[in-house]
């Protein structure tokens, strides 16, 4: 009875791989567990097991097509009953057989014992150990051992790149000065925006918005009787409002930068940059667009606080479709922020200040903020990242509209 | 209990069968087509005169030296050679040597190759025929170089003090492997250690088919009649070396070889028939060729036999 | 359910099994009106007689031989051999004969006896009469082993092992015999080859054995307190081993202890650990553990025994280890 | 240095030994004129006398015993037992007696005996000739466990462990007696619990022993042409085990496999692991393994022995897998 | 009986004397013993010799210095007979830093090189292989010290028993057997575990000589035991002596002794050997009431000494639990 494989999927984000590697060809015999078929994803290479024992018809796709999840790729002759794969008297076969005993015996390799480890972090003692020697984070390397995992030689990969891009350290002392190591935050900060200023083609726009009315209306939100002082909305919660309606409005603005193409997201996960004690982190506002202001600004300052605490699990900063940069408080007037890789686009808001403005042939005086947007040309064309600009400067100056 | 001519003829097949048989494994096993065949020849008439009177339901477990028990309890020539050959088509599949096999059916229990750990297993199954209530007696066979074994000690003792139905039967060729029998066997005498369990005992010629025969005969109806087991010692000679397996003949001289020769059982057989006018020469011979060619189709079945699959070795560990 | 001692569940489970099944005989020294050096064959001679609780000479390599010849013809033997120490002496009839008949006679030779061994320490045994010899026979195809730790336990897998048509030697550590438990009043069979997880927990898991069991038990509750969540596993069978779930437990928390009583070099726990080194890599993240007897024979002086018999102290400075 | 086969070198071991020491003699079954299965003890008698090269009656609990008993007093016995597979039949002497007497005494008596047997399959023996069973042994406090793989190392670790005051199970692969290699003259030890680096490399490290250590060198040789370097160790004695070495070349290449001939159940490779994955845990970059033989007994007809074998195949294999 | 008062008149007064005292200690230490193990004093399994102690008396009174001895789980009293330190003894019992074995060993392993106690045996027929080899050893070391076996009854049908008695007539070794059949294998009666009557039976399928002796009579084990030795001694191989007796207490202290009957039991208290021996001993004239009395004050001493020795030692460093697994250096 022959049995066709479907393409599972190998981790909870996978919707899709391309065929990397077969470990059988047809007519070879397979068991339980045995590793069929290599698939790589976007993230890194899985190892499919096989989930029955039986003996390879055919393969239903070869390396390098790219399979949905749920595509037959492989059928089975022999699969689901008990009986022992066909085995080949003269070769190589007794190995495969002693698998088999081991597996049989006491050994089931069980297949959701490995979906398990599928879900964890897969690195080894010694990568681990040399990370922490290191100070380096685990994120970003990409695992090259059996099921993806991260191994030795992985992260001494990225040490040689790191090291290969940065200064060659001045081994003599300098009176009077004190070498601060780097914490595992600034050189995986250092190492993304690197990465980020190299490779990505920014180019930047920028625009004054007038938010007398913004004020105003925050102004009257905030003297609402009954409101306690937390409750008080701040600048920023109307700028993440404005921004999260604005990649609603223009998703394609919404997404990431990948090699086959660029992934939009349903729903709007804003990354909000807040300065911490070890560094810039980016707390992630999750489905932004269907939060009001009072939810945006209660959430905002948990992320923020706990991120100062550093308490923040990797899953609360790591991803997001956009990101916002504000560094008003400062008094900075306006800067051209560094791309968040894969994201295309960050929008940096400068300090409101009040300045004259010409309004017909008149000068007035109006309060002002200045926003920057970055946008990774390879993704956005300069007609579409203005529009996007003055979808926020709408609503940053029309703020009921935020309210709809 | 007394042999009709009949009875004689047959046993001078057996016996024949069982030579032939000797001749073409040990010519094999020379040649090289399989490893190690620990030959028998010239205790022939030890096996043929136990098994002869046995009920297909009487138990027996042999040593390495056993070919004789299989041949004439039943178990196909062609089987036991693709055995040797460690083929598929034997019982054991090729997984152990073929004189260890298991026959149920024909009453054959399961052997193991240590030597003289089958003495305490033949008890074991006696003690299950007491247990079952069942009329079953057991022949355990061993070889001298057993004796001297804790095995042997411990085995029958407990069916002596038990009583079970089993006979314990003492194959004597004087050599445990290259050690002659007096250098390991304090007292020089295997019998009189049957004493030393309370068992009734019986020295035998075991080159004389008949004698065999009659003594077994007497050893089993008292089994199964309950007096328990009984200790026979039949001294005999084996022609070949222990074993074919790069081994190397010592300490036994030509002569001696050559005296025992002159006691073939099977000639000593044949004499008989023929003296007692129960068989011409001419009809004996056509038994001869008979078994000849019966052996030689043995070989070929064997030769033609696939080897088992190698997954095979994985199976039956377990029940 | 009622509450026995280890030492009754076993006398309750073979009396039942014998009382269902006439082929079962009970075989061994002293097993008649003595009731055992165990004491678990208390009282069952009067019920059975002598025709099936056999009584036999110091002669272990003759009657464990005979048990095999016998369990070739269909009776069930139960074999006491008193102390496991004392297997020893029959080793070559438990490992060449009763383990490997069914193999190389190709399945037509089933061995099915089970050989009962009062394993481990107890006070005063000295050196030939506090051994836990598992290792050794968890390393022979063909035998399946068993260790089970609470009275619930024994009477369950000991049924196992007489309706199992393969030879089975279960361990009986001496530290069970008079642990007390519950134990159902209607059959229960507990099948061989299934690990129990005795207690749940997300921190680290203790693997353990026999009478180690309960000191992982106890040192659980205690480090719970502490708010160290402690899971403790019993394989109950060594072989063959529950695989599944003690990798899934390692996988789970991800730190593991593995506690045996026996002397520890190359010991039971050796293969766990390999076992989970292998195939809950990815998920440790610490070094595994082993808990275990001193590398000695066992003293006989009461002074010298904490040094060499495992206890609730090292099995805790381990567990404080891997968490820490 | 003279070019001999391993079963030469020990002979001359023997020699040398009883030349230099009259209290050194040799007891077992057939070493007289028949010289032993595997002729190591050649012409021993002729050159010594029958009061020195002792042939023994085919028992085992006897002559292991005397063997014992004769160290005891002072003297310094050598025992061969044909098999390993036999030693089921003399456990109890080995385990209960011949370990236990330095310990029981605390220090004041000593065992000073070496017992020989041959291991292994790959010659169609069958079930109840080819066994490993190593492991066994390794659990046994106070034995000492040494396995040759080369006719240098199988004189000087036998002239070593004749020299030992305790007692040394002395394992001989039968594959190995007619490999022939270079071995120096005269007397020199090789001394017990040294591993020996038996090929450097970087990559992963293969630790074996005996027969398998020949496999080992043969697959780093074919890893090596892919570009693969491993490190192969030879352990050489398993009791003291030399587990400095190992650790060492872990640390250096971060994988480990473990190769050896027996059933991979509750192996001596469980151990190598188990303190590996305690000791050195955070330089491990892959799931230690191990390549042993499936649980199966050995069967007797080539082609089924070769899948108890097929260690051998699956080394290489595993070999790349790791690095991959 | 000419023969035998020949040789019995052999021994000095003082000698009888000697193993009339002897007998006395043994029966005294092993009353101790029991005492202090039911008080919890002393640990482990204690198989004490009660009845049984004219074997061990009349056995060692027939050696030389450099024989050898090798004994079972029943061993107190041949350790004692044969000239152990009572002290150490008793600290060893107690699992003490100054036993013998520095309290590794206890009852059943109990050794001393110093006096050719080679070992005491936890494994039943465990022993007989050892001293065979003793033997042996003492053959290739030019050294003419016999070896003196002791086993038990349950013994005589292990497999042991029977390739050390094979192999020590075979190699006719200096080695002389000696079974104390006190009638029960642990609980099982020797009827129930052998065909034969005697374990002597057993001998001539060796070829070896067997006696079979009042094992409750001293003299009489005395003089078998000394022709055998010296037999031995002269090259002339092994001999088996079976000594019937009997242990008037249980196989071990806790025994339920479910298997015996009182009677059985009377029966062979009135055979108590220290009493007949005593009757003997007052035929001659070699023992008065007063005379006994400086005995048993003597040997009161003894114990008490011994007891409070090992009471009040020190209990080894648990360190000492992991040193001796190997011997050191070169043997």
């Amino acid at each position: 009875m022959a049995t066709e494989i479907k393409l599972p999927a190998l981790s909870p984000s996978m919707t899709d791989g391309t065929v990397a590697h077969w470990h059988k060809q047809a007519g070879d015999s397979v068991v339980i567990g045995e590793p069929l078929v290599d698939i790589e994803t976007a993230k890194t290479v899985l190892e499919m097991e096989s989930p029955v024992s039986g003996t390879i018809e055919a393969l239903l796709v070869t390396v390098g097509d790219e399979v949905n999840v749920g595509t037959g790729i492989v059928r089975l002759a022999g699969a689901g009953d008990e009986a022992r794969p066909a085995i080949d008297t003269e070769g190589a076969a007794p190995a495969k057989m002693a698998e088999k005993t081991v597996a049989t015996e006491s050994r089931p390799r069980s297949a959701d014992i490995k979906a398990q480890n599928e879900q964890r972090l897969r690195i080894s003692p010694r990568a681990r150990k040399l990370l922490r020697a290191e100070g380096m984070a685990v994120d970003g390397i990409v695992g090259s051992g059996p099921g993806g995992r991260i191994v030795e030689r992985d992260v001494q990969q990225q040490l040689a790149k790191s090291a290969s891009k940065s200064v060659v350290p001045v081994e003599v002392e300098l009176p009077g000065s004190t070498l601060v190591p780097h914490t595992r935050t600034r050189r995986y900060i250092a190492d993304r925006l690197q990465q980020a200023k190299q490779h990505i083609p920014h180019f930047y726009l920028y625009i004054d918005c007038e938010v007398d009315d913004l004020v105003a209306f925050r102004a009257r939100l905030n003297s609402e009787p009954g409101r306690l002082p937390e409750q008080r909305l701040s600048l920023n919660d109307f700028v993440i409002r404005a921004l999260a309606l604005a990649l609603r409005d223009m998703p394609e603005l919404n997404g990431l930068w990948e090699e086959a193409g660029i992934r939009h997201f349903e729903c709007v996960d804003l990354a909000v940059a807040v300065a911490t004690p070890d560094g810039l982190l980016t707390p992630i506002l999750k489905n932004v667009a269907r939060k009001g202001l009072m939810e945006i600004s209660r959430e905002m300052r948990e992320l923020a606080a706990r991120a100062r605490a550093g308490e923040l699990q990797p899953e609360e900063y790591a991803g997001g479709g956009f990101t916002l940069s504000n560094l008003g408080m400062y008094g900075v007037r306006s800067f051209s922020p560094i791309i968040n890789p894969p994201q295309i686009g960050i929008l940096a808001v400068g300090a409101m200040a009040r300045q004259p403005v010409v309004r017909g042939d008149a000068l007035e005086i109006a309060s002002v903020m200045s926003v920057t947007l970055s946008v990774d040309h390879r993704a956005v064309d300069g007609a579409e990242a203005a529009r996007f600009l003055a979808t926020i400067r709408r609503y940053l100056e029309e703020p009921r509209a935020m309210l709809l | 209990m007394s042999l009709s001519p009949q009875d004689l003829k047959q046993l001078f097949r057996r016996l024949l069968l069982i030579r032939r048989f000797e001749e073409e494994a040990f010519r094999l096993a020379v040649a090289g087509k399989f490893s190690n065949y620990h030959g028998g020849m010239g205790q022939e008439a030890i096996p043929v005169g136990v098994c002869y009177g046995l009920k297909p339901t009487d138990n027996t477990m042999i040593t390495h030296r056993g070919l004789g028990v299989l041949l004439t309890r039943g178990v196909p020539v062609g089987e036991i050679f693709a055995g040797l050959y460690a083929k598929e088509s034997c019982p054991t599949r090729g997984r152990h040597p073929i004189f260890h096999m298991a026959a149920p059916e024909l009453g054959i229990l399961a052997g193991t190759t240590m030597v003289g750990s089958v003495i305490p297993l033949a008890t074991g199954a006696a003690l299950a025929a007491r247990i079952q209530g069942k009329p079953d007696v057991t022949i355990s066979f061993f070889g001298d170089g057993s004796v001297n074994r804790g095995d042997f000690h411990e085995g029958v003792n407990l069916g002596a003090v038990r009583k079970l139905p089993i006979v314990y039967f003492c194959e004597n060729n004087f050599y445990a492997k290259s050690m002659p029998l007096e250098a390991s066997t304090a007292g020089g005498s295997i019998i009189a250690r049957a004493q030393g369990y309370g068992l009734p005992s019986e020295l035998v010629d075991g080159n004389d088919v008949v004698a065999v025969y009659e003594a077994t005969q007497r050893a089993v109806a008292r089994a199964r009649a309950g007096e328990g087991p009984t200790f026979i010692e039949c001294l005999t000679y084996r022609w070949t070396p222990h074993s074919t397996a790069g081994d190397r003949e010592f300490s036994r001289t030509a002569e001696e070889l050559a005296s025992w020769k002159a006691k073939c059982p099977i000639l000593r057989l044949r004499k008989q028939l023929i003296e007692a006018g129960h068989a011409s020469a001419e009809e004996l011979d056509a038994v001869d060729i008979d078994i000849q060619r019966e052996v030689a189709e043995g070989v070929e079945f064997a030769e033609a036999a696939p080897y088992a699959a190698p997954e095979v070795a994985l199976e039956n560990v377990y029940v | 359910m009622h509450k026995i001692s280890y030492q009754q569940a076993i006398i309750e489970a073979m009396v039942e099994e014998m009382r269902g099944d006439e082929a079962v005989v009970l075989m061994g020294e002293d097993v008649g009106t003595f009731g055992g050096l165990t004491g678990t064959t208390v009282g069952i001679i009067e019920e059975f007689g002598d025709s099936r609780v056999l009584e036999m000479p110091i002669s272990e390599c003759g009657f464990v031989g005979a048990s095999v010849g016998a369990a070739l013809k269909g009776v069930r033997p139960i074999v006491e051999m008193g102390l496991a120490d004392v297997s020893l002496v029959a080793m070559d009839q438990l490992v060449n004969s009763a383990a490997k008949m069914n193999y190389y006679h190709d399945g037509v030779a089933s061995v099915s006896a089970v050989y009962r061994l009062w394993s481990g320490f107890r006070p005063g045994g000295g050196a030939q009469m506090s051994q836990s010899n598992e290792a050794m026979f968890a390393h022979v195809p063909g035998l399946k082993v068993v260790m089970p730790g609470t009275p619930r336990d024994v009477k369950g897998l000991l049924k196992a092992a007489i309706r199992d048509d393969n030879p089975v030697i279960v361990f009986e550590p001496k530290g069970c015999y008079t642990l007390l438990g519950e134990v159902p009043d209607d059959e229960e069979v507990i099948p061989l080859g299934q690990a129990e997880v005795k207690r749940a927990g997300a921190d680290v898991s203790v693997i353990a054995t026999g009478v180690m069991v309960g000191k992982a038990l106890a040192v659980a509750e205690k480090l719970a307190a502490e708010g160290i969540d402690v899971e403790v596993v019993d394989p109950r069978t060594l072989r063959p081993l529950d695989t599944k779930t003690l990798v899934a437990s390692a996988c789970k928390t991800g730190r593991v202890v593995v506690a045996q009583e026996a002397s520890q070099f190359c010991g039971y726990t050796a293969e766990i650990a390999a076992l989970l080194a292998d195939e809950a890599f990815d998920a440790l993240k610490a070094p595994i553990k082993r808990v275990g007897g001193a590398e000695t024979p066992m003293p006989l002086s009461p002074r010298m025994e904490p040094l060499v018999v495992p206890g609730e102290v090292a099995i805790e400075a381990a567990i404080r280890n891997v968490v820490g | 240095m003279a070019r001999m086969s391993y079963a030469q070198a020990l002979n001359e071991a023997h020699r040398i030994a009883m030349h230099d020491d009259p209290r050194v003699f040799v007891l077992g079954e057939d070493i007289g004129v028949y010289g032993g299965i595997y002729r190591v003890t050649k012409g021993l008698q002729a050159e010594f006398g029958e009061q020195r090269v002792l042939d023994t009656p085919i028992s085992e609990i006897a002559i292991t015993g005397a063997a014992v008993g004769a160290a005891l007093v002072g003297s310094r016995p050598i025992l061969e037992i044909g098999f390993v597979d036999f030693v089921g039949t003399c456990w109890d002497q080995v385990f209960n007696q011949a370990a236990k007497f330095s310990y029981m005494t605390d220090g004041r008596a000593s065992v000073p005996l070496v017992i020989r047997m041959a291991c292994g399959a790959g010659l169609g023996y069958g079930v109840h000739h080819s066994q490993s069973l190593e492991a066994w042994f390794t659990h046994v406090p106070g034995l000492k466990v040494v396995m040759p793989a080369t006719p240098a190392d199988a004189k000087g670790l036998l002239l070593a462990a004749i020299d030992d005051p305790n007692p040394v199970i002395f394992l001989e692969h039968k594959f190995l007696y007619e490999v022939k290699d270079e071995v120096p003259d005269g007397r020199y030890t090789v001394p017990l619990g040294k591993a020996w680096m038996a090929r450097e490399g970087a990559d992963v490290t293969i630790v074996s022993w005996s027969g398998a250590v020949p496999w080992a060198l043969k697959a780093a040789e074919q890893a090596a042409a892919e570009g693969i370097e491993c490190e192969v160790l030879d352990l050489r004695s398993l009791v003291p085990l030399d587990e400095d070495a190992i650790v060492a070349s872990v640390e250096k290449t971060g994988r480990l496999i473990v190769c050896h001939e027996a059933c991979t159940t509750g192996g001596f490779g469980a151990e190598v692991i188990a303190r590996v994955v305690t000791r050195a845990f955070d330089f491990l970059d892959a799931e230690p393994l191990r390549v042993a033989a499936p649980d199966i007994p050995v069967p007797n007809s080539l082609p089924l022995e070769a899948v108890y074998l097929g260690t051998r195949e699956r080394l290489l294999e595993a070999v790349r897998g790791i690095v991959s | 009986m000419p023969a035998r008062k020949r040789t019995s008149l052999a021994l000095s007064s003082e000698q009888l004397l000697q193993l009339y005292e002897d007998m006395s200690m043994l029966r005294a230490f092993d009353e101790k013993v029991s005492e202090r193990c039911i008080r919890g004093e002393i640990p482990g399994l204690i198989h004490l010799g009660v009845g049984e102690e004219a074997v061990a008396v009349g056995v060692n009174a027939a050696l030389q210095p450099q024989d050898k001895m090798v004994s079972t789980h029943r061993a107190h009293s041949h350790f004692l007979a044969r000239g152990a330190d009572p002290k150490a003894f008793m600290a060893e019992l107690y699992g003490k830093a100054t036993g013998c074995c520095g309290g590794k060993a206890g009852s059943m392993h109990l050794a001393d090189l110093d006096i050719g106690f080679l070992a005491a045996n936890g494994v039943v027929g465990g022993g007989l292989p050892l001293a065979v080899g003793a033997a042996l050893g003492l053959r290739i070391l030019n050294d003419d010290g016999v070896t003196l076996c002791f086993f038990g009854d349950g013994a005589n049908n292990n497999g042991a028993f029977h390739e050390s008695l094979n192999l020590a007539a075979v190699l006719e070794l200096p080695v002389v057997f000696l079974c104390e059949n006190n009638g029960y294998g642990i609980s099982q009666s020797i009827h129930k575990q052998q065909r034969v009557a005697n374990v002597a039976d057993r001998a001539p399928g060796y070829g070896i000589p067997a006696e079979i002796i009042d094992g409750n009579d001293v003299l009489e084990v005395y003089e078998t035991v000394r022709r055998a030795v010296d037999k031995a001694r002269a090259g002339g191989g092994p001999t088996l002596i079976e000594a019937k007796t009997y242990r008037t207490i249980g196989h071990y202290v806790g025994d339920s002794e479910n298997y015996r009957s009182a009677e059985e039991v009377a029966e062979w208290q009135a055979k108590d050997p220290i009493v007949r021996f005593e009757q003997v001993m007052r035929r001659k004239k070699l023992l008065n009431k007063a005379l006994k009395e400086e005995i048993a004050a003597r040997i009161a001493v003894l114990v008490e000494e011994a007891t409070d020795f090992a009471l009040h030692s020190p209990f080894p460093d648990p360190a000492s639990a992991l040193s001796h697994v190997y011997a050191e250096g070169v043997a």
